[in-house]
């Protein structure tokens, strides 16, 4: 492999992705806005399709500071950090059959160990902006993230079972007959959840629950360093849901013929960020005590159900492995619903009373 | 080709994108005290929605590129708004919404009460109402990304520059 | 007016309480009222709140007595929840011997409101825990309420703002001189944060306690609220609303303005109902001037009343909705009340400022088919709560945040004096609608939605259900409306009422909202005093929030449904 | 989830029906008759404002946002209005001074674009004549006595009054 090839690659991984970052902004200002009875960004470009141009360009413009108490070089570090795992994920992405970034051959484990690097970013974010809120947001962000990296990965387990590889275009081509979906709802499930925690996105948005922490570890940043911890952001969304389609959706296969495998693996890409932000306007933002007992007493020992039953499964035939995974989905939708239901024991709507003056 | 012509060549393109960036994004503030900041919160709401325009309300100072003062300032307040204010990176503007903001309106006779926004931040649009109407306010707001599209300096700007801004000396 | 006949009620009330005297009711009005000595101030109303259950504190200010008789007035006005009976309570005190005791040991609820009247009149708490300047700055020079103080010239205020630019304005004095009182000291139910903040933490972690201001700019601060936590972690051990970043005089320019002008200028105090202010005022001006009000009118004002409840609670579930992170439920919320804001401006002028009651009346008739339209909005919003309903009440995520936290028991709130919503979700059954029913309530049959424990959730649940309850009660005044005039023709352009004072409270969307007005017979109100609920609501935070987390705040604080304006005044 | 899901389905359900957002520069909503929001000052056949400029106006506003300047007539005891100043920046629409008008002059008007980038900006002029040029005698206005107490009668003293009298 020459090293022109491999800059190449680079920059046209780089340039994707980068286009694809400013894609999801845009979707996610434009759906969010339909969501909710709103039309979203509609003067700049076609229907505001220039929108985060037009922020990231202004964004450039402003001027940069740097709180006075601030750990200088901390503060400065902190958002290439938060940039820098969101591309470097894509160096064992597979896009296509043919088109690979480097196809490790424990391409997964590569893409969870990089990805674990992001809620360092965010703690030495705030702990470097010297603000109280920053701090905790840096904290919290830590604590959620590390414990839901661990039901995420189990989650992941039953598909690498499923493939017998961690490679990440193996477990693509394993699902050329049928999607994990089918045979894995539970684990996506799990994985989605996971997903939306790492994203720290609504309801898991602790880290900068602007009600709570004005913004969270981005609290003091402002210009291009702001741009950047935003951009991470949604890259990782857009890098979450290409790897949700791998694999859980069958990656790049559809009934197109294999040379357009990526229009498969864009338009399934948009359908979870889609999904992602559907779930983020639709919901209030948990506390980060539940958070961190959800994710512990529940997603965990639920994700180690799933390795147990999906090995059970495996073991025996497809429609045992199905017949478990729904029946696990079932439990845990009534589980969570009951969860709920406990915490409002105490409280029903108050019927009208009436009490004679 | 002298130093002048040669910056103004190469800068030139880039300020055009700068200008038709600031002027399509605009971020406020979401800080209000008073009636004014029910309005303000109007706004965003699904009628108004000034998404539209790239307008999307921020909650920290640092990220903010417009303070939109809606309400009522006091002596106790004083001291925050302008620490607020500096918090804020330039480029950055000021929008007084509300008679409150603009003069001190019906309160302007208290003792507790700032007389316009004006004594203490430089104020780039001045929105007059009792609270003025969402429309007021985005249009105040459109105003300021128009002047940034044909590159008209910020108040602030003014200010520093020596030149008069706001109420002038009186 | 349902209360019994004055003189009995009066006698009845104070028959046998020592240390009263000059008994009779209030003004021309239906109150009976007292007057008692600094000394006996607590033995009276001790009394009263234990021996015949007059266990609400409903009004606690001070007024500027005549100017032939320098000195202040103190005035309490407690009430029975049983017959919803109301009593005053006065307590002269003369120049140069402004000292009162304090009455914290009795409400909690009153520390607060004297510290109010200290930070307003000088008025001196003996044995009072914490009195501090609680509107103005720490720094602040003098006591802007008495009739004395120099009000600052007009025109630009250059040297005021410097001043105020120069500091935070929190170095001041921090407790006022000569309050310890060695027989009579109270100490507050809750702890504060001046003294947990330098406690040891966790002896384990060997941690530190955090102190974080919240506000008051901080975006789920509704308004300008300042809170001021110590926290262990992410738990709050102490608690302290500071608030007077809204402080705007409103009071003390009221009593140089004609009464008229003073009905637009209380709308500005409760900001997002203003229809409830404008009618408490103008009940106490109408009870003065002895004005009657037409049928017509009456339906108006509870017409209009409830649908500025409705937008209220509104611009409430928006906030609410927010700050537990869920942005879709404001849009929802503010798409209906847009729809409200719209006939309010078609009817009155203004989309939230009205000045469209009158002495004697409302401003102006419903325009012609506003009512037909009103009616058809009106019927569709049911069906748009269920819609933004579903986006919280069922919502798993929404119900863990809020089931179980923030309880306020019954006696709390009474304690505290919280009214409203907030009292009802505890139980606690009090609504002035139906209670003592003003305006045309007394033709319409009020139910009153109650909570079960008094949790965040109770109160979210309550206000849902009074807004149901608001659409109903508006639908039935549409339906009801008599003809005739909207406003009693002959009040005088220049009301000047007889010199008297009144205290008329209404139900506002926050609670027991009064209106204390004073007339010295001229053509200004000598003192306005607003009984603010959402005052005594917010207060009681300090004693709920130590033991939540930061999470917990939020949710608390977004169901109090604070309103600064109306706090501050 | 159950609740998670129903929530997901509203707000889907909006998303597929058309957005109620209001395309405000490119289409302005017509203000209903009685909104406050600005002021104009009605004209007679002559063009002349409609304004026996009789301060009512000016004395009951409470912010004092109102400044008229009128001309006496040489030939009869009526005055003429030269100059009407509303003050927007000051006002608080309450709509006191339309309502006491008089002369059914003052009105209030729809138009809430008022926004300026200069703080003078904000005083309306409604209707402004050169001082003198309608052959009036140039001798400034000043209320008579008994109007005077006509006022103070009917709206008691303002903090204005105050002021001049201290």
């Amino acid at each position: 492999m020459s090293l022109l090839k491999v800059l190449l690659g680079v920059v046209v991984i780089v340039a994707v992705v980068l286009l694809n970052t400013v894609v999801v902004m845009w979707c996610e200002r434009k759906w969010a806005g339909h969501l909710q009875s709103r039309l979203g960004p509609m003067r700049t470009g076609w229907h505001g399709a220039l929108q985060p141009f037009a922020d990231a360009l202004k964004l450039l413009g402003k001027e940069d500071l740097m709180p006075a108490d601030a750990d200088h070089v901390l503060f400065l570090v902190a958002p290439v950090l938060a940039y820098m795992p969101s591309i470097l994920i894509y160096s064992a992405t597979p896009w296509m059959e043919q088109f690979t970034g480097y196809s490790f051959d424990v391409g997964i484990f590569m893409v969870f160990a990089v990805a674990a690097l992001f809620p360092v970013a965010i703690l030495v974010a705030g702990w470097a902006s010297h603000n109280k809120y920053s701090v905790i947001g840096g904290f919290r962000a830590a604590a959620q993230q590390i414990s839901y990296e661990v039901p995420m990965i189990l989650a992941v387990l039953g598909v690498i079972m499923l493939a017998g590889s961690m490679k990440l275009s193996t477990i693509v081509e394993a699902q050329a007959s049928v999607w994990n979906i089918v045979t894995q709802p539970f684990a996506f499930m799990l994985f989605f959840i996971g997903m939306l925690a790492e994203l720290n996105r609504t309801p898991f948005d602790m880290p900068e629950a602007e009600s709570e922490l004005v913004a969270g570890y981005m609290t003091e940043y402002s210009s291009m360093r702001f741009a950047m911890f935003f951009l991470a952001e949604y890259t990782n969304v857009f890098t979450w849901s290409l790897f949700a389609t791998l694999l859980f959706f069958g990656g790049w296969g559809g009934p197109l013929p294999a040379v357009l495998g990526f229009v498969w693996l864009f338009l399934k890409t948009y359908a979870m960020v889609f999904l992602i932000i559907w779930v983020r306007w639709a919901l209030p933002r948990l506390r980060i005590d539940q958070l961190m007992e959800f994710g512990w007493k529940v997603l965990i020992p639920a994700a180690l159900l799933n390795v147990f039953f999906t090995a059970f499964g495996i073991l025996t035939n497809l429609a045992v492995l199905v017949a478990l995974q729904v029946a696990l989905l079932a439990g845990f939708v009534w589980l969570v619903g009951r969860l709920g239901k406990q915490a409002g024991a105490g409280a029903t709507t108050p019927a009208p009373t009436e009490v004679a003056p | 080709m002298d130093v002048d012509q040669e910056t103004k060549t190469l800068v030139a393109p880039l300020q055009f994108l700068l200008n038709w960036a600031r002027g399509h994004s605009m971020w406020p503030l979401t800080f209000g005290t008073a009636c004014c900041a029910i309005e303000m919160m109007s706004v965003g709401c699904a009628r108004y929605d000034t998404e539209r325009f790239g307008i999307f309300f921020r909650n920290s100072p640092r990220a903010a590129d417009c303070m939109i003062v809606a309400g009522t300032i006091n002596l106790k307040m004083a001291p925050r708004v302008r620490l607020l204010y500096d918090q804020m990176s330039s480029p950055k503007y000021v929008i007084a919404m509300g008679s409150c903001a603009v003069s001190g309106g019906p309160f302007a006779d208290g003792y507790n009460v700032v007389q316009g926004v004006d004594e203490i931040l430089p104020v780039d649009v001045y929105v007059p109402g009792c609270p003025p109407r969402p429309e007021a306010l985005m249009n105040a707001l459109l105003m300021i990304m128009e002047r940034n599209s044909a590159g008209i300096a910020s108040a602030a700007e003014h200010q520093t520059a020596g030149q008069s801004a706001g109420r002038p000396a009186t | 007016m349902t209360t019994p006949a004055p003189e009995v009620a009066g006698g009845q009330v104070f028959e046998g309480v020592s240390g009263v005297f000059d008994v009779g009711p209030l003004g021309r009005g239906s109150i009976p009222s007292a007057a008692t000595k600094p000394t006996r101030l607590v033995g009276v109303l001790s009394e009263l709140k234990d021996g015949r259950g007059f266990t609400h504190l409903s009004l606690l200010t001070a007024a500027e007595r005549p100017a032939e008789t320098a000195g202040l007035k103190m005035v309490y006005a407690v009430k029975r929840d049983v017959d919803s009976t109301l009593a005053m309570l006065t307590v002269t005190l003369d120049e140069g011997a402004l000292r009162v005791p304090t009455i914290a040991g009795l409400w909690s609820g009153a520390a607060p409101l004297e510290r109010e009247v200290f930070d307003l009149f000088g008025v001196v708490f003996t044995g009072h825990p914490n009195l501090r300047r609680i509107v103005l700055r720490d720094d602040f020079e003098g006591h802007p309420l008495r009739k004395e103080f120099p009000m600052p010239p007009a025109g630009v205020t250059t040297e005021r703002v410097a001043w105020a630019l120069a500091s935070h304005g929190d170095d001041g004095p921090a407790l006022a001189p000569e309050t310890s009182d060695p027989a009579h000291s109270v100490s507050l139910p809750y702890p504060t944060v001046t003294e947990e903040a330098e406690a040891p933490g966790d002896p384990v972690l060997h941690s530190e306690r955090l102190v974080l201001n919240m506000g008051p700019q901080h975006p789920s601060m509704h308004g300008v609220l300042h809170l001021w936590l110590a926290l262990e972690g992410e738990q709050i051990i102490a608690a302290d609303a500071t608030h007077g970043y809204l402080h705007r005089c409103l009071e003390k320019l009221c009593e140089s303005r004609s009464y008229r002008a003073c009905t637009a200028m209380v709308d500005r105090s409760d900001y997002v109902s203003g229809f409830h202010t404008e009618l408490a005022f103008l009940s106490a001006v109408e009870e003065l001037a002895e004005i009657e009000v037409p049928r017509k009118a009456q339906y108006l004002r509870v017409l209009m009343g409830e649908l500025a409840r409705l937008t209220s609670h509104h611009t409430w579930f928006a906030a609410c909705g927010l700050d537990l992170g869920a942005y879709t439920p404001f849009l929802f919320a503010f798409r209906d009340r847009e729809a409200v804001l719209d006939f309010f401006e078609e009817i009155t002028g203004g989309r939230m400022m009205f000045n469209y009651f009158r002495p004697g009346g409302v401003k102006d008739d419903l325009p012609p088919g506003a009512a037909e339209r009103l009616r058809t909005c009106l019927e569709g919003i049911p069906a748009s709560i269920d819609g933004f309903e579903a986006l919280l009440t069922t919502n798993e995520i929404f119900r863990n945040r809020t089931c179980g936290v923030g309880v306020i028991a019954p006696d709390t709130i009474r304690d505290f004096g919280v009214t409203g919503p907030m009292a009802r979700a505890s139980r606690v059954d009090v609504d002035l609608r139906r209670d003592e029913p003003y305006a045309a309530y007394a033709d319409f049959d009020v139910s009153v939605p109650l909570g079960e424990c008094g949790d965040t959730f109770d109160r979210y649940a309550v206000r849902i259900a009074e807004m149901r309850e608001s659409v109903r009660l508006a639908l039935q005044a549409l339906e009801g409306m008599p003809e005739g005039d909207f406003v009693s023709p002959g009040v005088p352009r220049a009301l000047k009422p007889p010199a008297g004072a009144a205290y008329r409270r209404v139900e506002s969307p926050r609670g027991e909202l009064g209106v204390y007005l004073e007339s010295d017979g001229t053509a200004q109100p000598w003192r306005l005093k607003i009984r603010s609920p959402a005052f005594s609501n917010l207060h009681v935070t300090p004693a709920v929030l130590p033991g939540g987390r930061l999470g917990d705040l939020i949710a608390i604080m977004g169901s109090v449904d604070v309103v600064m304006g109306e706090i501050d005044r | 989830m159950i609740g998670i899901a129903k929530g997901m389905a509203t707000i889907f359900g909006r998303m597929i029906r058309p957005a109620v957002t209001e395309l405000y520069p490119y289409v302005k909503r017509q203000l209903p008759e009685r909104a406050r929001m600005s002021f104009s000052m009605a004209r007679d056949e002559s063009g002349q404002a409609q304004c026996s400029a009789c301060m009512l106006c000016e004395r009951s506003c409470p912010d004092t946002a109102i400044f008229i300047e009128s001309e006496k007539r040489a030939d009869s005891p009526r005055r003429v209005l030269t100059k009407f100043t509303i003050d927007l920046g000051r006002c608080m629409y309450c709509g006191l001074c339309v309502e006491q008008c008089t002369s059914d002059g003052l009105h209030h008007t729809g138009d809430f674009e008022n926004n300026v980038t200069e703080r003078s900006g904000t005083m309306l002029v409604l209707y402004e004549v050169e001082p003198g040029s309608l052959g009036l005698a140039p001798e400034l206005c000043e209320s008579t006595p008994a109007e005077l107490s006509e006022v103070v009668a009917t709206f008691g003293t303002t903090h204005r009054d105050e002021e001049a009298g201290s």
